[in-house]
Parts: C-alpha cells; structure tokens; sequence
C-alpha cells in the first residue's frame, strides 16, 4: 500500500512519541481511514529531531494532510509553516496556534490539570502533602497538566504562562506540592521513584500520575508498601492497570483524554479538506474533545466503551 | 580482591552518608527496595560480565529485556498461553539470541561491538513490532507469578526485614556463576581466552565453543532478567523498556573489576558495582539532589572510581620498586 | 635405552616411530609445506633446521593437531593417524614447546601449565595437586619460583621456561621444541640441555628446531633440512658438521662467519653515568661507547639488558642517571629524542615493537623518516619514502615480491632487516640492537654480521645485547657482562671466551662495575 | 576502496528500489532533505572514526550534541550572549571534552569505552542541569544564523536543485579530513599507531598527542554537529537531543569500513554509511513500513552488509590460495 499516486487522499498522523496512548488514536486512525475510505499512515517519531525529519519525508512523499502532535510548539513554528503550505495541516493533542496550522483537534492540558488537582480536592477535602510524577517535565503537555494541578491546589487563577520550576516545595494553605519526579520514560524508574517517595514521606498524602504510565506503578508502589489505606492516587489517562484500580477503589479517580477520537476526528477533517470540503473545520479552528473525570461511579461504562473501541488485537 | 574491597568500601561510604543526612535511608522498606533493584540489575550485570571476560561487549542486553519482557505478558494475556510455555518461548528467544551473536562473532570472525550493536536495534524492532507498540501487562491476575519479581520473604532471625525473592535469584545466579568462573576448568578456559586466546586454542582449549557460551549466558541473563522487570513493573512499553540498561550492566562490572580487555572479572565485584548504581539513584532522591542531575553524578562517580583505582594501583608499584631499592641498598 | 623405551614396545627398532609422508599445506600468498617428508625413530633426537620460512613451524603445527595438513598423511608406528585437535595430538603423545611464547600472562605459572589439561574431576579442578606437581615441574626446568607467581611478572626468557615446563607436564614420547633457546642464553640453556638427555634417557623421542648451528651439532642424533617447504637432505650422527647444514640449508657456502674488519675506533659518544632501570631500582649502571667500536652485551635471561637498551634510548624513563652524547648531557624523554641524537633501538621483539605487521614493506621503512623528510611541515614526501624503500630493499637484500608486501608475511629474517632499514635509512650515529639474530636463520644472520661490520668502519657505535654466546664473542670489539641488573664486568677482545663470560654473568667472581 | 565499493552498491539499490516503488522519492525537495540529514549525521561519522581509527571508542557524541546544542539556545536567548560568543562557548566547552577524553585515555591509560561512557552520562546531565531540562529554541528569530542549517543554496548549471548549506560544511570537513588522514604524516601516524601503539612509539611517532588529537576532533565536530542540529531543529530537548547519535555514527564508520580493531578508515566511506542510514529512514516512510519497524530494519541492513562484507572477503583469500596453489605447482 503505497502512494498518493491514485485519487485515494493518503493522509499522515503524527504523533510526539510511541506512548501507549498513541495505539488507541491509532485505532481510531484507521477506524476513520475505513469509514472515508482514505489511506492513512501512523507515524511515531522518537524526538525533536525524528518528528522534523519524518515530516519532511512525508511532504516530499507528497501527503494530502497532516494532523500532528508538536513536540515544541513555539520553536516549530517554521517546520509547521512549511508544511502547512505544502500540504493540509492540523494540530492534535498538542497545539501551535501562531502557526498557519489550519486548526487544533485536542483539549487543553491546562484545564485538564485542573480537573486533575479537583480530584485531588476530593480524594484529600482536609488537606495534605501532594507529590507530582510525569515522564519528561519540559514536554508542553507535561508542563500544562502539571501546572494546572498545582494552581488549582493553591486556589490561583486561570494563568497558562505561570510556570513553577520543579526543586522545593509549594505550600498552599492546605495543600502542599512537595516535589515533581521525572522518569525519562523509564518504567523502572518510574516505580522506583514511587517507592523512594514513599520511603522519604512517611506522612505522603496522595500521589499523582501525569502521564498514562505513571499511576499503575504508583499503585504498585503503594500495594507493596501497605499504604493504600493512607495515601491517596490520583491518575491521568486511561491504563487498563488505572481503571482496575479505580474499580478496586485504590485510585480515586483519573481524567482521560480521547484519544481514539483525536483519530478519527483528525481524518475526518483531513479527508474533508483534501477533497476541497471546508465545512468540516470547527468553529474557531478549534474542535474541543473536553477531557472528562473518570471515578468509581462512572468507570464501568467508560471501561466497556473503551474495550469496544479497541476490541480488534494487536497490530501483528 | 584489593578493587572489590576498594569499591565495597565506597559502597559503605555512600550509604553511611546519605543515612546520615536522611535517617529514612536506612528505613526497612527502602533498603529492601535498593535490595530488589540491586538484584535485578545484578543478574544483567553477572550475564554481561561472562562476555566482558572473554574480551567481547554486549550491547544487546537492554532491547533483550524489552523483547523477553514483552514477550511474556503478550503471550499469556493476547495469546492465552500457559505461564510454563510463555516463560519457555521468552527464553528460548533469548537462548537463541545469544547463539547467534556467538555464532557470528567465533564463526564468522566478526566485532561483538557491531553484532550486538545491530542485536541492539533489531530486537528492540522486533519487540515493537509484535506488539504493535501497544504496552504490556499482566493486569490484576497473574499475581502469583508476579510474586517472583515482587514477593518478599521474611528469614527467620531477621525481624523487621523481609528479603525481596529476586535477592534470591540473584544469590543463586550468583553462587552458580562464582563456582563457575573460579573452580571450574569452564572459568579458567574463559579467563585464559580472554587474555590470550591463541595461546589457549593452541592449549587444545575449545575457544569458540567457550565464547559461544558466554555470549549465550548474557543473553539468557538478559532474558530472565527482562522477564523478571516485566513482573516487577508490570506493565512494559515495547519502546522503551530496557533502553539504556546495557550501559547501566557494563558500567557495573567495570566498577566491579571486569576488564574490557578481557580476561578479568569477579562477580562478587559486580554485584558491589550494581549495588552503586542503585544506591546512587536513591540517595540521589534522598539528599533532593535535582534528577536532572542523576546521570551526571553516576558518570561522575564511575570515572572517579576508575581514575582512583588506576592511581592507586600506580603509586602502589612505584612505592614497591622504591621499597625494593631501599631494602637491597641497607 | 631401548629398555628405558617402555611407552612404545609395541613396534620394532627399525620402523619409524613417527613418518610424515608427502604434507603439503597452503596459506593465502606462500605454499609453506610442498610435499615434506619426515621420519623421527624411536628415542632419537632429530634436529629440523631450515632458513626462515622453510615451514619448520608449519609442519610442527600440524604435528601437534594445531592446523591440518592440505594433503599428506602422518604416520605413528606405521599406521595413519588423524591429528585434527591438540587433544587427539596429545593423545597419541606428541606435546609441542611453540616458537612464539603462548601464555596467558593474567593467570599463575601453575594455571598455565596445566591449561587444557586441568586435573578436574566433573570440571572442577583440584588446584592443589597442580600445584605441587607444577611446582616439581619448575624445579627440573631449573625456574625457582612459585607456581602461583603471575605470569605477566615474568621476563621473556623466564615465561620460555615456563613454556618448556608446560610441554613436559603432558608426558609425551615425542617432544617438538621449535626454536626452544631462542630466548634463552648460556645458563637456562645449559639447563635444557640437561633435561633433554635426561627425557631421551626415559626413551622420549625429541624433535629439535633451532638455528644455532653449534646446538643442533651437540644434541643432534639425526638432521633433516627444510627449504622451501621440501625436505632437501637428511645428515646421519656422522655427517653432522656446521658446513653441511649450510651448504644444505642456504645451498651455497657461507665462509668467514664473524668477519671483522679492523679499524681504529674514535672517541666517546655515549657516555651514561648512575642509569638506574625501573626494573633493577637497586643497580646504578655506568658505560661509555665509541664511535666505529661493537660492544656485546651479555648476561642472564633477567639480567637486565633490555630495561638497559630501553633507558638508553628513551623508551623508558632512568629513575635516575644522566646521559651525555658527544659530551653534551641530553635527556630522552621520549624514543623521539633520542632519535634525533641519531641513538636508534632494534627492539627485541620484532612483532609488537619492531613492526607494524598489517602495514606494507615500505611503510615500514618509512615510518620514523616521514618527519624527517615531510613537505611543508605536514605533508608526506611520497618520492622520498619510495626512493628509501627501494635502496633499503636491494642494500639489506629483502626478499619479497614488491614493496608493497604486507610486513605480517615475510620470514623472521627479512622482516628483522626491515626494522635495521628503518634505522639505516636515518643514518644512525648509535645502533643498538637487542637479540638482533634472535629466531633468524644462517643466511640473514650472516648478513646483519657484514652490516654490523659495514656500519663499524664507517663511524657508528653499536652495543648489542644477545644471548648467543657465539656471536657475542664473534662480534664484539669488548664486551659487557650483566649480572641481575648490574654491570659485573667488561672483558676486552682478546680476553673473550666463554667461561669468563659465564663466570661474570652468573656472578661467581663478580667484580664491581664502575 | 573495494569495501567503499561495496556500500556504494548497496546505497544505489535501496535508492533505486525507493524509487521504482514511489518515484517522488527521486523529487529534489526530497533529494536535499536526504542530502541534508546525510551532512549533519556526516560530520558525527568522521569526527568519530578518528576514535576509531586509533583503535579507541567514542560514546559521548550525542551527549555532546546535546550539550552543546543546548548550550547555544541557552545562551543566545537566556543570558542575550552575542552569537559568536555563544558559538564559541559551545566550541570551547566541546574541545575541552576532546581533551579530557585524551588526556584520560592517554596519560592514566584509561580505556576510551570506559571514560566515553561516563562522559555519555555525565554531559547529558550537565545539559539536563544547565537547562533546568527545559526545552531550548530559537524561537522565530536567527533566521540568519539557521541559515547554516536550514539554508538552501542553487548552484549556477543546476536547475531546480539547491545544495543544503550543511552539504558544503560536510564538504569542507570531508575533504580536511581525507586531506589529514591521506596526505599528512600525521594521518599516516594514525593509522599505524591504530594498529600497533607499541611501534608506532619506538619509531619515534608521538602517540600521545595523536591520540589525544584523534578525541578532540571527535568532540569538536561533535559538539559543531550539536550546534548544526540545534539550528537545523530549532528545538532541543535536553534530555534526549543527540540520544543515540553516538551509536548511527559509530554504525555509520563500521558500515564505511572502518575496522573497530583500529588501523582502518576511509572518509568517503563514513559518508557513504551514513546517507545508507538516513536513506533507509527515508525509504521507509516512502514505502510506508510501520515506523515501529525502522530500528529493526536499519539493524539488518547493517548487520547483513558486514556479514557479506567478510564473506566476500573470505571467499577472495581461498579463490587466492587455490590459485596460487596450482600456480605453485605447475
Ligand atoms: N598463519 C599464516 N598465514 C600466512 N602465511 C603463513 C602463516 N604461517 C606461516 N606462514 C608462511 O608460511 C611459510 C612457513 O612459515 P614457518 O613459520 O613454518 O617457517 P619457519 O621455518 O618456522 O621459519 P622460522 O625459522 O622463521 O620460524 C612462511 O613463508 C610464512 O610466511
Ligand atoms: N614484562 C615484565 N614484567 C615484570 N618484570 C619484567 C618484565 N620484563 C622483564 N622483567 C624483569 O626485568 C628484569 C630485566 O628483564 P629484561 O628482559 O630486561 O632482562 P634481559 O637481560 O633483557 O633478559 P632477556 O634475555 O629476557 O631480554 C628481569 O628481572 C625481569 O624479571
Ligand atoms: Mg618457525
Ligand atoms: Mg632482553
């Protein structure tokens, strides 16, 4: 399967890393490829540098629309430009707006960092030590969620720009941030992290997860340390080891994005504007796929909803 | 021994330190951590030293881990294999992995550094591939198995500290590994061909069979030992998991004695060395140094060690010729 | 003796023990072996001589299982057999003492000696009772020391003891020793010897290779010469004498051997006062040398002569001393100084410090010139560096096909040529050589003899070390004796015999240097 | 040269083949994206097979280009530092590597796997450190100064083709290096010194210094390529800018012949590995392979081509033997 040489739009999803939380957009990529009967082509770039030079050779191979996740949006900018004027391009899951992008399939990270710390709120209404775990602290998405769950623990305002650097702690009048632990995407070391946490602060109230991978191996952590009566786990994301833990009543909740229709929304507008339709775009070049709560009331459905999108076995 | 002790002692001295300046260093619960995670490097660590010996490197050993490690839980959850025949196939892989770089490396006449090199990026290709880069994990059941890499055992006597089971793993490679090198004609064959190996072919030794050996006793520690980090974490990211561990195994038995000249290893220096590594990381935590700073001091302390150990060893056979010309002269 | 011959009554007198019948072995570039032929009989001791590259080693290989013959076969009481591994070699009794040293330096004596062939039982070893027996092993080769020593601590000539010690813990009824003594000098050898008549008198049978003429003439019960790869003469008890073996060897006549032309010798150019050698901290060592004059260098394996060469010419650092050349004090801290003093050094070993084997004749020769003769401070002088290969290849007589021949392939002899070309086309002030002719054939022996001799008149002072007594009193105009790092004396010509020498070297009546 | 032959083919087949399958493959914008991705990894390759040539390693290359492109963003838009001085920095910090990696490997005597591991380690700490792992960029400006990366050029007689600006500093760094290593002494010191130190040194060459120099070049184009990458990308992620670069451009110089066991190397032939490596990303996106494949794809290639490589090396010395045998005999 090669080319855009027939009438048959092939389209190109790009992604800024191969997190597990790309194989559900992947799903729902190829789910829409199907339905629009359009060729479609997942691309999972290592880093920076990877996602340029992929880019480059899917312009040069001549694909009739991008949807793309920046790894660096303020110093993309060029890269993005010169696609965006080659070929369609759309940002999903991570934005560029002062880019000629033609318009954003996504949520905000920052209000999703909010509802992050309001689930902190409730797992801890009286208050108590926070400590924050993510893969790579200088990822967009990262910085966002993080910085949501901190202002909205300190009760500030609404302030994407504001930005704590990590190192010492932050004291609200109830809560405190103790410290942020980046894993370099080391599954081992994020466990371990835990672990060391829960060693350091003896009195740790709740612990939370920013990235998908992040909660199972804090709940791990706090199984094997006989604390899940004491700390709490909040999580971000949608593992199958997070939403088990939900239902097992260990983590009190998580806030999930939606992947699988980042999918399938990217190529429905793609395939739209490649076959010179312009009414698919969204008001404002923004098509929001709000970020939703998941806690034990809820969890069952969004599990069975989830399965079903993903039922089909791995790509082998 | 002098370098085993000479690191054994650094050992002592970090963690002195970090405890006093953190008491909960020494809490139970965190050194059964520092125990477990010790142990599991170390098993990768014990493998890569039997080809470091011989004079090779391997640097397949992390992308063995992510392939033996997905491997399992892909069998036993997509595949609905039995434990026995997924733990066997992920072995057997890694058996065969190391057939063929020893295969290519005494057969073919080829640099290790390339084999494992390329082994390096395939295996973490093909791990990718199969599992159509979706993450790993054995969910809620399979807990029993897991008890393998999380399970903790309390020894009678010892109260208060519960052995993580892995340590016994690691003991009895360990154990197995030591008989072997030092009172087995298999060990002194290995060391001999490390250091000569004409002198030990014309010795009627069989070098390639040795070497094949080696390479095949790596990956089969890689192997066991991505199966026991995929029990531990439970969930394993085709992509990534095991990235970079080679380094982590190679730097360890170098600041445990291993030459990469080959010819020189001891597995109790090994062990010692892994057990820095480990103990860095968490005392890194532990002093809140900032983690961007981690790599840093673990190259840091690598380097200084060797450095260390090659002065000494230096002002050692300078003050011994000098004593020497001092005592001949009177 | 025959009664003595327990371990093969089975065949009669008369019958070869051991045949080798029509061996042809090929490597990429050189046939070694065309079609030799060979027969050691019961409790002889065959001597196997031969210029470089005659396939001397090459057939001995192959008798010890190491390679395998092209074509040929290999007869053992008159049945063939298959030596397709050292054990099956080993097996069927035949140990082999390698020209090249063959040790594992990171490992003990013992270790070493037993390796391949622990004592185990199910693969664990019984270190104890290898080191007993090793232990009785270095006593009858006459090393005292013990058995767990590192052999990475031993001198070169003490690892060739350990080497023979190796050879003999197999047992064997037929012992090759390729080039045994090349290493050694007057004492260990002596030794040797000794333990060789005590080996026939247990009914061994011994192959001999060696390219000391007087050696083979003293030990030898039969000769077999090699040339080319083709066995061209075998000399019966009585036919064995120093011309023969040339004449067969070389195929023409090589007459006055230590030829020297007389000269008057000029004035001091090298003049070390209070050397100390890092390996001897305890022995200051003080030594003049003339222009046009040969100085011989003799002692013991370990005496010291190699630390001193080394410290004459910068390799290694004097702990303490001064030097002065033309009366001017000049101090090397690197090979490099004293080259440009026009002090060059033909180390001992030609494969690790002479040469390097993987480059071509010419870049060979070439290598220390290249600064010397560079364009624009940089640049290579190509014409230069093909000019001085192409003389140094006619002067020295190289053979090879073309100078662009890797250095890896030529025989010991010519590649020794190859590393005095590299000096001579510097035009050295000072030479000096360490074992110049060691593992070196008759015919190139002869001519670094004339080149010493050609380099002697025209001005230069050569000092060389060598363990063959023979050419150290052939050669040298006075000769200086080592005894355990220190200078024990000096002998002038006239006063040059062998026991004198031997008495210094082993210290019997030292007498002081300085 | 046979060898440089050999990966030629190669190079021209998977091109060829690319290109019969998506014939956009051959259109010039594609075309100056490959040849610009081959400069910038270029200079990676030769910088290192100096190391390589010496008989040493060097692993710390793509922590130098992290370093050093993190180092410039840093200090052009952090602390408003002039762009030569920035520059310079970079510059100064990545020979001062070179020399730290020469001096260990030379004067303790340190083996070059060892120190380069520990500078793999500790540089990508420092450039984690230094920038609080904040992600660097030049934003929209210094487009001038991109123009180094990024910068197209026509050259007169050649239509709708524009050479990319890091072509001509590849270029220039080719041809200095073939230069050295084939016309000066000092090249010629270098490739005997990589096959017998001991040698090299009675001979009166200075081996120290060319050692040392061998490890400076590879830091300073190291830290030159960092600098390329940071503008070309205009984004650098402390913590994995450079990830792995040590191991393509090690590949890169193996694939170009150069031998590990030092001695060997050929310029052209480094450049000629690498365009296979990046024409191999290439063509898999063009063929649109599941990305997850790429590392296990560019592994094979690598390892099938030095496998050939010593087959047909293998099979040139016996068709030799044979012939000269019968020749013997006649
Ligand atoms: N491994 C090898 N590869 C290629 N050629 C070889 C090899 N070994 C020996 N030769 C060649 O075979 C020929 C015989 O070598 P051999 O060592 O048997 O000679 P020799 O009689 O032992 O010489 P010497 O007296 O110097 O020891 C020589 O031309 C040598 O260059
Ligand atoms: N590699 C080495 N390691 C340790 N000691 C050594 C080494 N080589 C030589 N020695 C010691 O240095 C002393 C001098 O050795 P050297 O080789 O210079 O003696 P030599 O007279 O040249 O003997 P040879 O006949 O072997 O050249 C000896 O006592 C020897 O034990
Ligand atoms: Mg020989
Ligand atoms: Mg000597």
């Amino acid at each position: 399967n090669s080319g855009s040489t027939s009438s048959i739009p092939s389209l190109a999803f790009v992604t800024n890393g191969d997190a597990s939380f790309w194989v559900i957009a992947e799903k729902g990529v190829n789910a829409a490829g199907k339905e629009y009967n359009v060729q479609t082509q997942v691309i999972k770039p290592a880093d920076g540098a990877d996602q340029k030079q992929k880019v480059e050779d899917l312009l040069a191979r001549g694909v009739d629309g991008i949807a793309i996740s920046c790894i660096d949006p303020d110093n993309q900018t060029s890269l993005l430009n010169e696609a965006a004027a080659t070929t369609n391009l759309i940002t999903q899951d991570s934005d560029a707006p002062q880019s000629d992008r033609i318009c954003y399939v996504g949520m905000d990270n920052y209000e999703a960092g909010r509802m992050c710390g309001e689930l902190v709120k409730e797992a801890m209404p009286d208050g108590g030590t926070v400590m924050i775990f993510v893969g790579r602290i200088e990822q967009l998405n990262a910085k966002l969620r993080r910085q949501g769950v901190i202002d909205e623990l300190l009760d500030r305002s609404m302030d994407r720009e504001r930005y704590d650097p990590p190192g010492e702690p932050l004291k609200g009048e109830k809560y405190t941030i103790l410290d942020t632990r980046t894993d370099q995407f080391d599954f081992g070391r994020a466990k371990s992290l835990a672990e060391e946490a829960l060693s350091l602060y003896p009195d740790l109230g709740c612990m939370v997860g920013l990235f998908a991978y992040n909660p199972p191996k804090i709940l791990e952590a706090v199984k094997e340390a006989k604390r899940l009566n004491k700390v709490k786990i909040v999580a971000f994301d949608e593992e199958d080891g997070t939403l088990q833990g939900i239902q097992d009543g260990h983590i009190h909740g998580t806030v999930v994005q939606n992947p699988y229709r980042y999918g399938v929304e990217s190529i429905r507008i793609l395939t739209g504007l490649a076959r010179g339709d312009r009414s698919v775009l969204p008001e404002d070049d923004f098509l929001n796929i709000p970020a939703r709560k998941i806690t034990q009331e809820n969890v069952e459905s969004f599990w069975e909803e989830l399965k079903k999108l993903t039922s089909d076995s791995p790509a082998t | 021994m002098k370098k085993v002790l000479g690191i054994f002692i650094l050992l002592v001295v970090v963690m002195a330190f970090t405890a006093s300046m953190q008491p909960q260093f020494m809490s139970a619960y965190n050194l059964q951590n520092v125990l477990k995670w010790t142990s599991l490097y170390g098993i990768l660590g014990i493998g890569v030293a039997f080809v470091i010996i011989t004079g090779g490197i391997d640097l397949s050993i992390g992308s063995v881990v992510g392939l033996s490690g997905a491997i399992l839980p892909l069998m036993l959850t997509s595949y609905g294999w039995s434990i026995p025949a997924a733990i066997g196939l992920s072995l057997v892989i890694s058996l065969a992995i190391g057939l063929l770089h020893g295969v290519l490396v005494t057969q073919l006449g080829l640099q290790s550094f390339v084999v494992t090199l390329c082994g390096l990026l395939v295996y973490r290709g093909v791990a990718r591939w199969i599992t159509g880069d979706a993450t790993q994990g054995f969910g809620s059941e399979y807990d029993d198995l897991r008890w393998l890499a999380t399970g903790k055992v309390a020894l009678p006597g010892i109260e208060g500290f519960q052995f993580p089971v892995p340590f016994f793993i690691l003991l009895a490679i360990a154990l197995l590994a030591a008989f072997f090198l030092n009172l087995t004609i298999y060990g002194r064959y290995l060391l001999a061909l490390g250091r000569n190996e004409q002198a030990a072919r014309y010795s009627g030794i069989p070098t390639h069979w040795m070497i094949l050996l080696a390479y095949v006793i790596s990956a089969l520690t890689a192997g066991l030992g991505g199966i026991l980090f995929a029990l531990e974490i439970n969930s394993v990211q085709p992509s990534s998991q095991g990235n970079f561990y080679e380094l982590y195994a190679i730097a360890a038995a170098v600041l445990g004695g291993c030459s990469l000249r080959g010819g020189e290893g001891s597995i109790l220096g090994v062990i010692l060395g892994t057990a820095i590594l480990i103990v860095l990381k968490n005392a890194i935590i532990f002093l809140s140094i900032p983690s961007s700073l981690e790599f840093a001091i673990i190259g840091l302390v690598i380097i200084l060690g060797v450095i260390t150990d090659e002065i000494v060893k230096r002002w050692a056979t300078y003050r011994r010729t000098v004593k020497q010309a001092k005592l001949l002269k009177s | 003796m025959e009664k003595t011959s327990s371990t093969i009554e089975t065949s009669s007198e008369d019958s070869p023990l051991l045949e080798v019948r029509q061996v042809c072995k090929r490597y990429p570039g050189v046939l070694a072996l065309d079609g030799v032929n060979l027969q050691l009989y019961h409790n002889e001791l065959l001597a196997v001589i031969g210029e470089n590259g005659a396939g001397k080693s090459t057939l001995m290989k192959i008798l010890a299982g190491i390679q395998q013959p092209d074509e040929g076969d290999i007869l053992l009481n008159n049945n063939s057999i298959e030596l397709d591994s050292v054990q099956a070699a080993q097996k069927a009794g035949i140990a082999l003492i390698h020209q090249e040293l063959n040790l594992a330096g990171n490992l003990s004596i013992a270790a070493n000696i037993f390796l391949g062939r622990e004592f185990q039982t199910l693969g664990f070893m019984h270190l104890r009772s290898m080191e007993k027996e090793a232990d009785k092993l270095l006593k009858r080769v006459g090393l005292n020391l013990s058995p767990r020593t590192l052999v990475d601590s031993l001198s070169v000539g003490q690892q060739q003891l350990v080497e023979i010690a190796k050879a003999l813990a197999v047992n064997a009824h037929i012992l090759i020793m390729d080039e045994p003594t090349s290493s050694l000098s007057q004492h260990e050898t002596e030794k040797l010897f000794q333990v060789i008549s005590e080996l026939k008198a247990s009914g061994v049978s011994i192959i001999y290779i060696s390219h000391r003429l007087g050696e083979v003439y003293a030990l030898a019960d039969r000769v077999t010469v090699l040339r080319d790869g083709k066995s061209v003469g075998d000399l019966a008890k009585k036919e064995i004498d120093h011309d023969t073996m040339v004449r067969k060897m070389v195929g023409r006549d090589i007459s006055q051997f230590y030829d020297r032309t007389p000269h008057p010798t000029g004035e001091v150019v090298l003049e070390a006062r209070g050397i100390v050698t890092p390996s001897h901290p305890t022995q200051k060592l003080n030594l003049t040398l003339r222009s046009g004059e040969i100085v011989g260098l003799a002692g013991l394996v370990g005496a010291g002569r190699t630390e001193l060469l080394r410290v004459l010419t910068g390799v290694d650092q004097p702990m303490s001393g001064s030097l002065s050349v033309h009366q001017k004090e000049v101090q090397f801290r690197h090979p490099r100084h004293s080259i440009d003093q026009g002090i060059m050094l033909v180390p001992e070993d030609r494969k690790d410090a002479g040469l390097v084997l993987a480059m071509n004749i010419r870049e060979n020769l070439s290598l220390p010139g290249l600064r010397i003769h560079r364009i624009a401070k940089s640049l290579i002088n190509w014409k230069v560096e093909k000019d001085t290969s192409t003389t140094m290849i006619d002067r020295l007589r190289i053979k090879t096909p073309a100078a662009t021949q890797l250095a890896q392939f030529l025989s010991g002899g010519n590649q020794q040529k190859i590393v005095l070309g590299k000096w001579l086309a510097l035009g050295p002030r000072i030479l000096l050589l360490d074992e110049p002719t060691r593992g070196i054939d008759i015919g190139a022996k002869e001519e670094i003899y004339q080149l010493m001799d050609q380099l002697a008149k025209d001005g230069v002072a050569i000092l060389f070390a060598s363990s063959e007594m023979e050419e150290v009193i052939g050669m040298s105009d006075r000769v200086l004796v080592m005894h355990e790092g220190r200078l024990a004396g000096e002998l002038p010509k006239e006063q040059l015999t062998e026991e004198k020498i031997m008495q210094l070297a082993t210290g019997v009546k030292s007498s002081s240097s300085t």
